[in-house]
């Protein structure tokens, strides 16, 4: 059936309040259940070897004396995960993280697992299993990564999107370019340019609840799988790939999960567990530790970035470009190039320019975080805009009113804008009770914007109505944060019966069609697309149902606050049919009720935000604190507004630790010296004010309730926001992240 | 017939031609003729790309149709978080 | 090796168990007791999602050996709620939105309680710095704070 | 491992000197328990003190206050005389971790954890603490600046248990502080600190001082020019810019994940500065 995905206004009943999550008990009882909260009977423990290098070739692994011991049931290595990837380098990519085959790359990097009766005896199995290393040079900063004498991780390696083509292998796996006009011409016309360079430090998604996962092979190649991940559907795909399994024998449950923001997109111990349990015969349950969660999962890039922005002295910006440098880890991939896309994207510019490169460094591989590369774009872009505003002597709110993008607009990444949020939200700010508020000694305010794409995909949602009218909605996307509570509100709306009557669960992957992951904001922008459609698709079958109850035809049923009804004048005055009758009467009129759909939920439309932010700055220390800070998005159409509220806070969070205080220090030997929540120091409950925030509601026309996504724009600001802050409190203009007190009181030192 | 701008790293995998012009009604039609013509955007197409019609994202549609006049980038399809 | 035999009060109920001497009592609450409640997330008492009440005091259960819980009086999560009837802080968590992901939440709840059963009146910052050994990285903590707030006011009605 | 919950000292440092392998004292367990989850660490034995008899208690007497060794910081915290007469030491102990590591960290453990950022020993230094310490032959007494000896490591023997941290009764006129610089406002080592202890005499100059730094050397240092710096004063800029000098002429740190030398260096006078600010108003200094 096909599905009218187009904005119509209407009048919201259940969408926009704010009802109890059907989650919320379960979650406060410790009866919730986690990615280490679930057992297996016989379940092994198993536990993963770690390199202790940034960089080696593996001569030899011996798990001899490993396997010897009393207990351990199975050891594997890269020679149980063969290479089944048939050229695909992306996947070849991810197998070769999941356990290292001819070089480790990077200090955390898997080696060998072990399973055993229980823990004691799988982490004593871990030191007796011999491996040896013969290390090699590494490096693990972006920009030595890129210089020409860098030591090689792959020699082969050529850097892509170069005209002609390199002859030497290099750790720049690829160029690539965006923008339109012509940017020397544009700074001709400048009377001020701003040019400067910035870094940006790596940064963890710091998700609470650690990788873990119960795989159970049986010897008649079925499997099941218990996980913490942001997309059951994807992981299954995954690891039926990797261990070459029939995808539908392969069935996934998605446990709750504990914090993903990107960093649970990406299989790391899944596969091992799997072929752990394929050699041990019985089930195994793998969980990481926090140490490993630093060293070997989900970090972003680090990046190195070169902005050059030029402007009339009327406050038009006349040419703009960036050069951005971004760490992938140990494979190639296109973090630059999504920096490259959003760097320029809340501007409207005739001449824009950026180029990216994707630089190859003995770290973690790269995952999504949040509105992946576009944070540190951002606080490369927003303070230089920032130091331009103040050079021309414009108030920064209105230097970016008059120059963002529009609809109309075209944007720095290529295509023409629809109707966008910027202005509204820099209008917004500019009103802001915030923006006017007085400010003491050594406080600054700054401000900045911040732009990320979201899209949708693959979804599919299932909608059973219940005897008793009572609806049971199964979904296919994880709930990270409330999405359940949302799509509840979805279905009851559509079907017009309230929301107590709904009750949405997250389906498994034998339950449900294919569900792309809930990422880039699409949770709920797709589900409730498909939620709307399996409910489209319910009441027609309710409205046959009351036909035949009625024994009318089928055309003169309509459906109403969610009863059908008799429409025209020749069947009389029939009192309405409720959900509950008709659902009472389904197994005399054609059997069960459901409402099925399977959709690709494209047309997400892009999302932006701008932040406010004020600090006080000790400036015989350097610390920072965030006095008050303000949220301004527009999210669309908000369905439950407490919980967009919360993405907004919780973004805002993680871009001020990012900003201030989290960061991956190496030692010289590219060992990581802070895996561990004591030094990577995301914010603690004193560290933060509350945080404001302010919704905005333009309807995106592509989602039949005008939604769209929300969970990742917010950390786009913030790192630009606090340096701008920083920068009118002290007078220091911040260049690198996170502004730590070293790195803040060296600046003013600098200054002196 | 449709103009198609390859974006970002894609040009390089197509004789590093920026602007194409291309034969086709829909997403599906857009990628065979281009892969014929490319073959080293073949394997991009496949799971790595997404197509941005007239500013709307597309990444999974392929039956979408295209607008003779609309304007088309194709670019690498996008990670989130 | 010969495991250690210990007697506990768990959530009001008499409880024995056996552990190694090395064994955290978390890993006991979790993996012999089956109260998952408490979750481990650093293993070092950095992030306070194991909280546990230990003879009334607030501590990581990561940090307290098995052993150690020889005689005491424990609390968990699980124990919170009375019958069908939950604790306010439960109730205002939930209405107030202060989890998303929730698996900082159980940590949270018992920190809390062991803040008001010190200070039923607590200001905004008394709050901050009660709950900063409870790491959550969703929130953002205005929510939480809110709710503690909420439900501070509603035990001292009583 | 073997895990023993002695009730006398004698039981206590018995099983500590018929230990064949490695051998540790429990108390709260926040350092030693985090250590122990680490691949390279084993241990054969751990004797818990906490049932000792008095260990818990903290005793008053007309010398001063005896502190037990299994006192957590949090008990410390409520102790009104105790925080009546040594506020900064109790301020200092109360900085370390959360309220969780809070109910069962204790100030003896923290000195002997022997890290040089560890936040109750600058305070204690400043204080003159003194540190009882029971073995097999008895129990001998001494400063708690001699306990710690370098990074992990103390000059206890091997069957040697601190049973107690002993302070002074004040004279009046007297003010200790203890500040510390973290990144974030909970949850961190300090990088650098500084705990001050100050007498005025009457006319509110200040008699005698101590001035002691964390975090930026292998131990604690016991800053004797920057008390000098202060004797005598009342405290003025001039005063407290000798002793922010002094301070920062003392630091022999390191560059480290936490700070840098020249971060170290500044911050250990910015700080010293404001805790003698605070010692000698608490004293009744103007």
């Amino acid at each position: 059936m096909s599905f009218d995905a187009k904005f119509h206004d209407r009048d919201f009943k259940s969408v926009g309040t704010r009802p109890l999550r059907p989650d919320g008990v379960d979650k406060v009882t410790g009866r919730a259940r986690y990615g280490a909260d679930y057992n297996l009977p016989g379940q092994l423990v198993g536990c993963i070897l770690r390199s202790p290098h940034a960089h080696a070739r593996i001569v030899r692994i011996d798990a001899s004396r490993a396997l010897a011991l009393k207990g351990v049931k199975a050891v594997v290595t890269a020679e149980d995960l063969p290479d089944l990837t048939d050229g695909d380098a992306s996947l070849y990519a991810v197998l070769d993280n999941c356990m290292a085959r001819e070089k480790a790359f990077y200090d955390g990097h898997a080696v060998a697992a072990v399973a055993a009766i229980d823990a004691r005896v799988a982490r004593a199995a871990l030191k007796l299993i011999d491996v040896e290393y013969e290390v090699l040079p590494h490096v693990v900063d972006v920009d030595a990564a890129a210089a020409p004498d860098a030591p090689l991780l792959h020699d082969d390696v050529f850097t892509g999107g170069i005209d002609p083509a390199p002859e030497t292998p290099s750790n720049v796996a690829n160029r690539s370019e965006f923008g339109h006009g012509d940017v020397e011409a544009g700074f001709a016309q400048a009377d001020v340019i701003v040019e400067r360079s910035y870094k940006t430090e790596q940064t963890h998604q710091g998700y609470i609840e650690p990788h873990a996962c119960v795989a159970s092979v049986n010897p008649d190649g079925t499997a099941e799988m218990w996980v913490c991940t942001q997309g059951h559907f994807v992981f299954r795909q995954t690891c039926a790939d990797l261990l070459g399994m029939d995808v539908s024998k392969l069935r996934v449950t998605s446990s709750e999960i504990g914090g993903g923001f990107g960093g649970k997109t990406h299989v790391w111990a899944e596969p091992v567990a799997l072929a752990l349990s394929r050699k041990a015969g019985r089930p195994v349950k793998l969980v990481m530790s926090r140490d490993e969660v630093f060293r070997a999962s989900g970090p972003t890039s680090a990046t190195s970035i070169d902005v050059r922005i030029g402007a009339r002295k009327d406050g038009t910006i006349t040419a703009a470009e960036a050069t951005l440098r971004y760490s992938c880890g140990p494979y190639p991939d296109m973090w630059a190039e999504l920096g490259a896309m959003t760097s320029f994207a809340c501007y409207g510019l005739e001449n824009v320019k950026t180029v990216g490169f994707e630089v190859l460094v003995n770290r973690p591989k790269t995952a999504a975080y949040r509105a992946p590369s576009a944070p540190m774009a951002a606080f490369a872009v927003e303070s230089a805009v920032d130091e331009l505003a103040h050079k021309i002597g414009m108030d920064p709110v209105e230097f970016r009113i008059k120059n963002a993008a529009q609809e109309g607009s075209r944007s720095s990444y290529g295509p023409v804008y629809g109707p966008i949020g910027i202005g509204p939200t820099l209008e917004a700010s500019r009103t802001h009770p915030h923006m006017s508020a007085p400010l003491g000694p050594n406080q600054g305010r700054g401000m900045a914007c911040g732009f990320w794409f979201n899209f949708g995909g693959q979804t599919c949602c299932d909608l059973n109505v219940a005897a008793d009218g009572t609806v049971a909605l199964a979904v296919g996307t994880v709930d990270v944060g409330g999405a359940r509570a949302s799509l509840s509100l979805v279905a009851a709306e559509e079907l017009g019966i309230p929301y107590e009557d709904v009750k949405a669960a997250v389906a498994d992957t034998a339950s449900l069609g294919y569900n792309d992951m809930t990422d880039g904001s699409r949770g709920t922008f797709s589900s409730s697309m498909a939620a709307i459609s399996a409910a489209r698709n319910a009441i027609a079958v309710m409205r046959e149902r009351a036909a035949i109850m009625w024994d009318i035809p089928v055309e003169d049923v309509g459906w109403e606050d969610g009863q059908a009804i008799a429409l025209g004048d020749k069947h009389g005055n029939r009192p309405p049919l409720t959900i509950k009758e008709i659902a009472a009467e389904a197994g005399k009129t054609g059997g069960p009720i459901a409402g099925h759909s399977e959709l690709v939920a494209d047309g997400a439309g892009v999302s932006f935000a701008t932040h406010i932010c004020d600090v006080e700055v000790d400036p015989e220390t350097g610390a920072t604190r965030v006095l008050r800070y303000t949220v301004i998005q527009d999210a669309g159409k908000a369905v439950h507004p407490a919980y967009v509220e919360g993405q907004f806070q919780g973004g805002a969070a993680q871009g001020i630790g990012w900003a201030l205080n989290e960061e991956y220090v190496y030692g010289d030997d590219g060992r990581l010296q802070n895996p561990g929540f004591l030094d990577y120091r995301i914010p603690v409950c004193s560290d933060l004010p509350m945080i404001d925030t302010q919704i905005l509601e333009i309807p995106n026309p592509n989602h039949p309730y005008g939604i769209r996504g929300v969970g990742e724009t917010s950390i786009v600001p913030p790192l630009a926001a606090i340096a701008n802050a920083v920068s009118n409190a002290v007078g220091v203009r911040m260049t690198h992240i996170p502004m730590s007190p070293p790195r803040i009181l060296a600046a003013l030192e600098g200054q002196g | 017939m449709v103009e198609v701008t390859l974006w970002g790293s894609l040009a390089a995998l197509a004789d590093n031609q920026k602007q194409v012009e291309v034969e086709a009604r829909t997403i599906r039609e857009l990628f065979r003729n281009l892969g014929a013509r490319y073959p080293g955007l073949k394997p991009m197409m496949e799971n790595d790309v997404a197509v941005s019609v007239n500013g709307v994202i597309y990444r999974d549609q392929w039956s979408k149709e295209l607008p003779q006049d609309a304007e088309i980038f194709l670019m690498r399809r996008l990670a989130g978080g | 090796m010969s495991a250690i035999a210990v007697s506990t009060t768990i959530n009001g109920d008499d409880v024995e168990y056996l552990c190694h001497a090395e064994e955290m009592l978390l890993d006991v609450l979790r993996n012999r007791l089956g109260l998952t409640g408490a979750k481990e997330g650093c293993g070092t008492g950095d992030c306070g999602a194991c909280s546990v009440l230990l003879d009334g005091r607030l501590v990581c259960s990561c940090l307290v050996l098995g052993a150690e819980a020889e005689g005491a009086n424990i609390e968990t999560v699980e124990g919170m709620a009375v019958g069908d009837r939950l604790h306010p802080l439960q109730t205002k968590f939930i209405e107030h939105a202060a989890l998303q992901c929730g698996v900082c939440t159980p940590g949270l709840l018992i920190a809390a309680k062991a803040l008001l059963a010190q200070n039923p009146d607590p200001t905004e910052e008394e709050i901050r710095f009660g709950l900063a050994g409870n790491l959550c990285r969703c929130t953002g903590y205005d929510k939480v704070v809110r709710a503690v707030e909420d439900a501070a006011r509603e035990m001292r009605k009583g | 491992m073997q895990y023993e919950r002695p009730n006398s000292m004698q039981d206590a440092t018995s099983l500590l000197a018929d230990a064949g392998g490695k051998a540790f004292v429990l108390a709260g367990g926040t350092d030693l328990l985090v250590r122990m989850r680490g691949d390279a660490f084993e241990a054969d034995l751990v004797v818990d003190i906490k049932s000792i008899d008095g260990l818990k208690e903290i005793r008053e007497s007309a010398e001063g206050f005896r502190i037990g060794a299994a006192v957590s910081c949090a008990e410390l915290g409520r102790h009104d005389a105790l925080r009546g007469a040594w506020p900064g030491v109790v301020e200092a102990a109360n900085l370390i971790g959360s309220a969780q590591v809070q109910s069962r960290c204790t100030m003896t453990g923290n000195l002997c954890n022997a890290s040089p950022a560890a936040d109750s020993v600058p305070a204690l230094v400043a204080a003159g603490a003194r540190a009882v310490i029971a073995g097999p032959d008895g129990t001998r007494t001494i400063p708690v600046e001699e306990v710690p000896v370098a990074p992990g490591k103390t000059s206890l023997g091997k069957a040697e248990i601190i049973e107690a941290i002993l302070l002074d009764n004040r004279p009046p006129r007297s003010g200790d502080a203890y500040l510390r610089f973290i990144p974030r406002t909970e949850m961190d080592i300090a990088v650098v600190s500084a705990g001050v202890n100050v007498t005025l005499d009457e006319e509110g100059a200040v008699a005698s001082a101590r001035v002691a730094l964390g975090a930026v050397a292998p131990t604690v240092v016991l800053v004797d020019a920057a008390a000098e710096a202060i004797v005598g004063t009342r405290l003025d800029d001039a005063a407290l810019d000798r002793l922010a000098e002094a301070c920062t002429a003392a630091c022999r740190p390191i560059d480290d994940k936490r700070g840098t030398v020249a971060f170290r260096q500044k911050v250990s006078g910015v700080l010293a500065r404001r805790a003698a600010r605070i010692a000698y108003e608490r004293a009744g200094g103007k």
